[in-house]
């Protein structure tokens, strides 16, 4: 389990300006393709880049990348969860 | 009368996050409509997002996610035990709260005045799918502008207890959890960006 | 039989030593164990509402035509009947009742890890509750849509369901709240040595349970803001004429409420897992199963909602997946049976109230769970879906299972905390009376379903009127026992003999302290050193 | 009857009876184990445990692959029957079947209708479901099937009558007030009587048309015609007669007559008649002349 001591890491002003530099740069990107490379594919690509930021914000923003084992598989176990419902749901939307 | 419980920090991050995963189930009740409706209009949701307001999406993108920075900024401040520089930091981020809010004031009031509302008579002469599209819509980011709102109040009242100095460097779990929070709220918005001012 | 202590209780006990006094001393008070007992109130009294609501029904179907009401208010009568029993009996029920009073004791701690949240979770469900109970006297009147409030029927009623909708959002609430409490309480308040193996399977199950609660219950939220929306704002997000899907609903719907039918049953699980070994003195039978199966059951039967809509148009593809699903819940389930018999073998078994009604649950719960299986099976469930059939599963598992699950649970913990127990005598004559009126009463009802009677019916041919009247005069045999029971518990725990601390020989932490227990639970932090069903190891013969 | 016709019931009744056998064993099983430990070890008896036992791999092994096995089966047969239900015979004789709040209406494919299902026996027939309001659901429990009549799709289901009879109809999915009252009949006739019902012509008998929208628009299913009570007011002597309605929260007293009846086709809301819920939906779809058709029945229906 994880026993960390109150504040066990301290992210540096530094780190995070160049998550959020690197978030912005996303953003930039995904307005890019979706101005630029139309079709059915961008839903994905789209969502792909918006997975990515996802993940910076929790790693960094969220101090997930310094949490020990059991937030990181409480997460999985969260997203799985979701996933779970809405492919499960597919079975039916898309067979119908 | 009741026993001063010790202070458990990880307790405490452990307990936010569980509630976090329950917003997340939250929106992700919406997502799952989005997805099946998706599937079933992509033409009409393509066009419907078509009409969306891009300008008002992107610069609503940038705003959270630097008002995101500056919570995060916040949780590095207090560490280092820089009670001032937090109550700033606080005070920035909630300040890009309201500007969202505006924004979104805005561009709400531009739709409703080209009657984009549910159940509107324009969305009702129009195809099925549309309805679908911006019923959705507002429904996601009404529910989203909701936990901004939550959110910005969650962190004023943290900001002013880390004023009066009940938060500080040896107990922030308040401070953390609140921008825990904040940090989802922006979460959310990732994702209900390009899901809805994207889909051209 | 029992050793009893005729000394006093300890004047420290959490009944009195308190800060506060009156009244705001229970409605403000952090500790679990009051705010169980709030709980327990809170809960049994709709329970009761909600039996007085069932025994209407009931006679309403005693005969064809009308009998005593007609047809809107017996509409909104097995609404209300479902919406009090599954949300604010059934759902709260075991974890804020028995959850707050047993498990923080059970696993060391001295309260669960965020008090004010569990108080002001209670304060939720009360809020919740009063909003529920308005929307019966405001407005329309009394929703009548059944408690799945299935659209596009929700949103044309004229009747409160808006109200209504708003007060179970607000219990689910509370619900997320107590899973949040009770996975970080049990993940970071666990005493020294009380390692995850040594865990009561109370706590085991109570831990399977928060997690279907965290992860299902938001769903129901945003359904249930979906169906508001759908009322007052138009959306038609489910309205076909506007492009919505109809089955969208059931699915967003059955999402949750397929799991917290686990939220329901797994806590009873835990409890007859508890009862068993103490009143059979042997050690549970196949300990890391069951704790597995309970965890294998939260899991799977977050996967199988689909199978409440075999007969709505959902694909045929969906159809196999989710029948397949569900065929798979039965393995945990049938794994919890086969140990608990199993515990039985070569103990010591005493019949005592609490014992009476573990073992009944077993067999009432197995008649559930094996009806179940038609109902899994895709050909046969699509002519006994939407059925009395599925009226008479659903009680079997819920009410035989949870229900009578529940009724061991007062008998075998309450006297812990009153310090006093009721008469053995009268406690085996209500069980007996409920056990032959429960299976008359619901028996009758799967006949009827398999002979085609469909449920929510106010009205029927003649052919279903012999076992229909029989169904409802085994109501009233239920209905007598359990105000046996009632009579003899609560005189008891007023008035009966006096109890020491471990009257049943349990080897739990909770029968190790003091009876009533002291505010703390434990004057210092335990240190745990045997297993949950050791009894040797707890030094009793 | 016919015995090789394959049925829907044929199809079903057999997975019935395994999953009842398997289920009745495992009950009769688990309850003789559970009584007979009982009995055997209660404490009277065995004062003492005499197995401290705490666990058996192999045991747990065995009763999980056991159900496991057991389980698949009855999830294979349910789905195989399931399948039987599904493959529509080729030559079946499609039916469509309207229900609205409460009440059926069959429409054949040469535009004949009626509140009861005739079918022909031996022939399979192919029912499509259409619902006009909510969500309502075909049962014939004689037949095994049943299948949601959702608004917006195109649900069907099918059977076959393997002998003349009447078979019971319900509405299986709750639909408001009357949802109990939604219940027609499955009437199986020999072929030949079943044809020249199909191409008898309604309207030799002129005043029936009357009567024939009041079935068509599913009015029977709350109106009786012989004075009975049922969701609504009986049609029966119901012209001229003094009824007291509420105007909008107001009692008053007034006569029926043609304005009323047409007012309370087209506007149901506006007036209700004392000691009636307010539950009925407008029917925007009947002509001013089918309500004269309808008047014209009610005078005469005495």
């Amino acid at each position: 389990m994880a026993s960390e001591r109150t504040g066990s890491h301290i992210i540096g002003y530094g780190t995070l300006t160049a998550v959020w530099i690197a978030l912005l740069a996303l953003t930039a990107l995904t307005v890019w393709v979706a101005l630029n490379a139309p079709g059915i594919g961008h839903v994905w690509g789209s969502l792909a880049i918006a997975a990515a930021k996802g993940g910076l914000v929790i790693a960094f923003f969220m101090h997930m990348r310094y949490e020990g084992r059991l937030l990181r598989w409480l997460l999985f176990v969260a997203l799985l969860t979701l996933a779970i419902f809405i492919g499960l749901t597919f079975f039916d939307v898309l067979y119908r | 009368m009741s026993h001063p419980t010790r202070k458990d920090h990880a307790g405490a991050k452990l307990g936010m996050w569980l509630f976090l995963f329950t917003e997340l189930l939250l929106f992700g009740g919406l997502f799952l409509l989005y997805g099946t409706y998706l599937a079933r209009y992509p033409r009409e949701f393509a066009a419907a997002g078509r009409e969306m307001h891009l300008g008002f999406g992107t610069a609503n993108t940038v705003i959270l996610i630097t008002s995101s920075l500056m919570a995060a900024m916040a949780v590095t401040a207090i560490q280092r035990n820089g009670r001032r520089q937090v109550v700033y930091l606080l005070g920035g981020t909630v300040l890009c709260g309201a500007v969202f809010l505006f924004n979104k004031y805005l561009e709400w009031s531009a739709e409703i005045g080209r009657g984009i509302y549910p159940g509107s008579p324009r969305l009702a002469a129009g195809p099925p799918g549309e309805s679908v599209f911006y019923s959705l819509y507002y429904l996601t980011v009404g529910l989203h502008g909701l936990h901004v709102l939550i959110g910005g109040t969650l962190l004023t009242v943290v900001a002013a207890r880390v004023g009066r100095g009940t938060i500080h460097a040896g107990d922030f779990a308040w401070l953390e959890n609140g921008a825990l929070y904040w940090h989802l709220v922006d979460l959310v918005w990732i994702f209900i960006f390009p899901l809805y001012y994207l889909v051209l | 039989m029992k050793p009893t202590d005729q000394t006093p209780p300890p004047a420290a006990s959490f009944w009195n030593d308190t800060g506060r006094s009156g009244i705001t001393a229970w409605l403000f008070s952090t500790d679990h164990k009051r705010i169980g007992l709030l709980y327990f109130f809170s809960v049994f009294g709709f329970f009761l509402v909600g039996v007085v609501l069932g025994l209407l029904l009931r006679i309403e179907l005693m005969a064809p035509g009308r009998t005593i009401m007609g047809p809107q208010t017996y509409n909104a009568l097995f609404t209300v009947h479902g919406v009090v029993m599954v949300f604010l009996f059934i759902i709260p029920g075991f974890q804020g009742s028995f959850g707050n009073l047993i498990m923080p004791i059970q696993i060391g701690a001295r309260d669960v890890a965020f008090p004010r949240l569990n108080l002001f979770s209670w304060w939720l469900y009360m809020g919740g509750a009063a909003i529920i109970l308005t929307s019966l006297f405001t407005g329309g009147g009394p929703p009548d849509t059944g408690w799945t409030f299935y659209l596009p029927f929700s949103s044309r009623t004229g009747t409160n369901v808006s109200l209504a909708v708003f007060g179970v959002f607000i219990v689910g609430f509370s619900s997320i709240a107590t899973g949040v409490n009770f996975v970080t309480t049990i993940h970071r308040l666990r005493a020294e040595g009380m390692t995850w193996g040594r865990l009561p399977l109370f706590v085991w199950s109570l831990y399977a349970t928060a997690w279907v609660q965290i992860l299902a219950t938001p769903i129901l939220g945003i359904t249930l803001v979906l169906i508001i929306a759908e009322r007052l704002l138009g959306t038609g997000l489910f309205d076909p004429s506007r492009g919505g899907d109809p089955l969208m609903y059931q699915h967003l719907f059955w999402i949750y409420s397929h799991p917290a039918v686990y939220i329901m049953i797994l806590p009873a699980m835990g409890v007859i897992s508890d009862i068993i070994p103490v009143f059979a003195r042997k050690p549970i039978f196949g300990y890391k199963m069951i704790a597995f199966s309970s965890l294998a059951i939260a899991a799977a039967g977050s996967l199988v909602w689909g199978h409440h809509m075999f007969t709505s148009g959902m694909s045929d593809t969906a159809i196999l997946v989710f029948s397949f699903l569900t065929f798979v819940v039965a393995i945990p389930s049938a794994i919890k049976v086969f140990n608990w018999v199993s515990t039985l073998y070569r103990g010591s078994i005493s019949l005592e109230a609490p014992m009476l009604f573990s073992l009944s649950f077993i067999l009432l719960f197995s008649i559930g769970g094996l009806t179940g299986l038609i109902q899994g099976a895709a050909a046969t469930d699509i002519h006994v879906h939407d059925t009395q059939f599925v009226v008479g599963h659903f009680h079997y598992v819920i009410f035989g299972g949870s229900g009578f699950a529940f009724f061991a649970a007062m008998h075998y913990w309450l006297p812990k905390f009153y310090g006093r127990r009721y008469a053995e005598k009268p406690a085996i004559i209500a069980w007996a009376l409920m056990f032959v009126g429960f299976n008359i009463l619901y028996f009758s009802m799967i006949v009827l379903g398999l002979e085609g009677m469909p449920r929510r019916y106010y009205d029927y041919l003649p052919e279903f009127a012999p076992l229909n009247l029989l169904s409802t005069i085994g109501s009233w045999i239920l209905a007598a026992g359990l105000v046996l029971l009632l009579v003899n518990l609560f005189r008891g725990l007023r008035s009966g003999e006096r109890v020491g601390s471990n009257p049943w020989g349990g080897a739990t932490l909770e029968w190790s302290i003091p009876t009533p227990p002291p505010t703390e639970n434990f004057e210092e932090e335990p240190v745990v050193s045997h297993g949950p069903y050791d009894f040797r190891g707890a030094g009793i013969p | 009857m016919d015995p090789n016709l394959y049925t829907t019931t044929r199809a079903v009744d057999p997975i019935f009876m395994l999953i009842f056998g398997i289920s009745l064993v495992l009950l009769m099983g688990i309850t003789a184990t559970m009584v007979g430990f009982v009995i055997r070890y209660r404490r009277s008896r065995a004062p003492e445990p005499t197995s401290q036992v705490a666990s058996n791999i192999w045991l747990e092994i065995v009763w999980t692959a056991l159900p496991t096995i057991i389980v698949m089966g009855m999830f294979y047969y349910g789905w195989a029957g399931y399948l039987t239900l599904r493959n529509v015979p080729k030559d079946a004789l499609e039916v469509t079947a309207t229900a609205r709040m409460w009440s059926w209406s069959f429409a054949y494919a040469n535009g004949k209708t009626s509140p009861k299902l005739y079918v022909p026996v031996g022939k399979p027939v192919l029912v499509h479901l259409v619902s006009e309001d909510v969500i309502h659901g075909f049962y014939v429990p004689a037949f095994r099937v049943k299948r949601d009549v959702v608004p917006g799709m195109k649900n069907h289901v099918w059977f076959v009558a393997d002998k003349p009879g009447s078979s019971d109809l319900f509405c299986s999915v709750y639909c408001g007030l009357g949802h109990s009252a939604m219940v027609s009949t499955v009437e199986a006739v020999p072929e030949a009587e079943f044809q020249s019902w199909l191409s008898h012509v309604e309207g030799e008998e002129k005043q029936g048309e009357g009567r024939e929208l009041l079935e068509k628009n599913g009015c029977l299913g709350c109106h009786s015609l012989d004075g009975s009570r049922k969701v609504g007011p009986t049609f029966k002597g119901i012209w001229g007669r003094n009824v007291t309605v509420v105007t909008g929260g107001v009692e008053r007293t007034i006569t029926v007559d043609e304005a009323y009846v047409k007012r309370s086709i087209r506007e149901p809301a506006a007036d209700v008649v004392k000691g009636y819920p307010s539950v009925m939906p407008p029917y925007p779809a009947l002509s001013d002349k089918d309500i004269e058709e309808i008047v014209d029945f009610f005078k005469e229906l005495k």
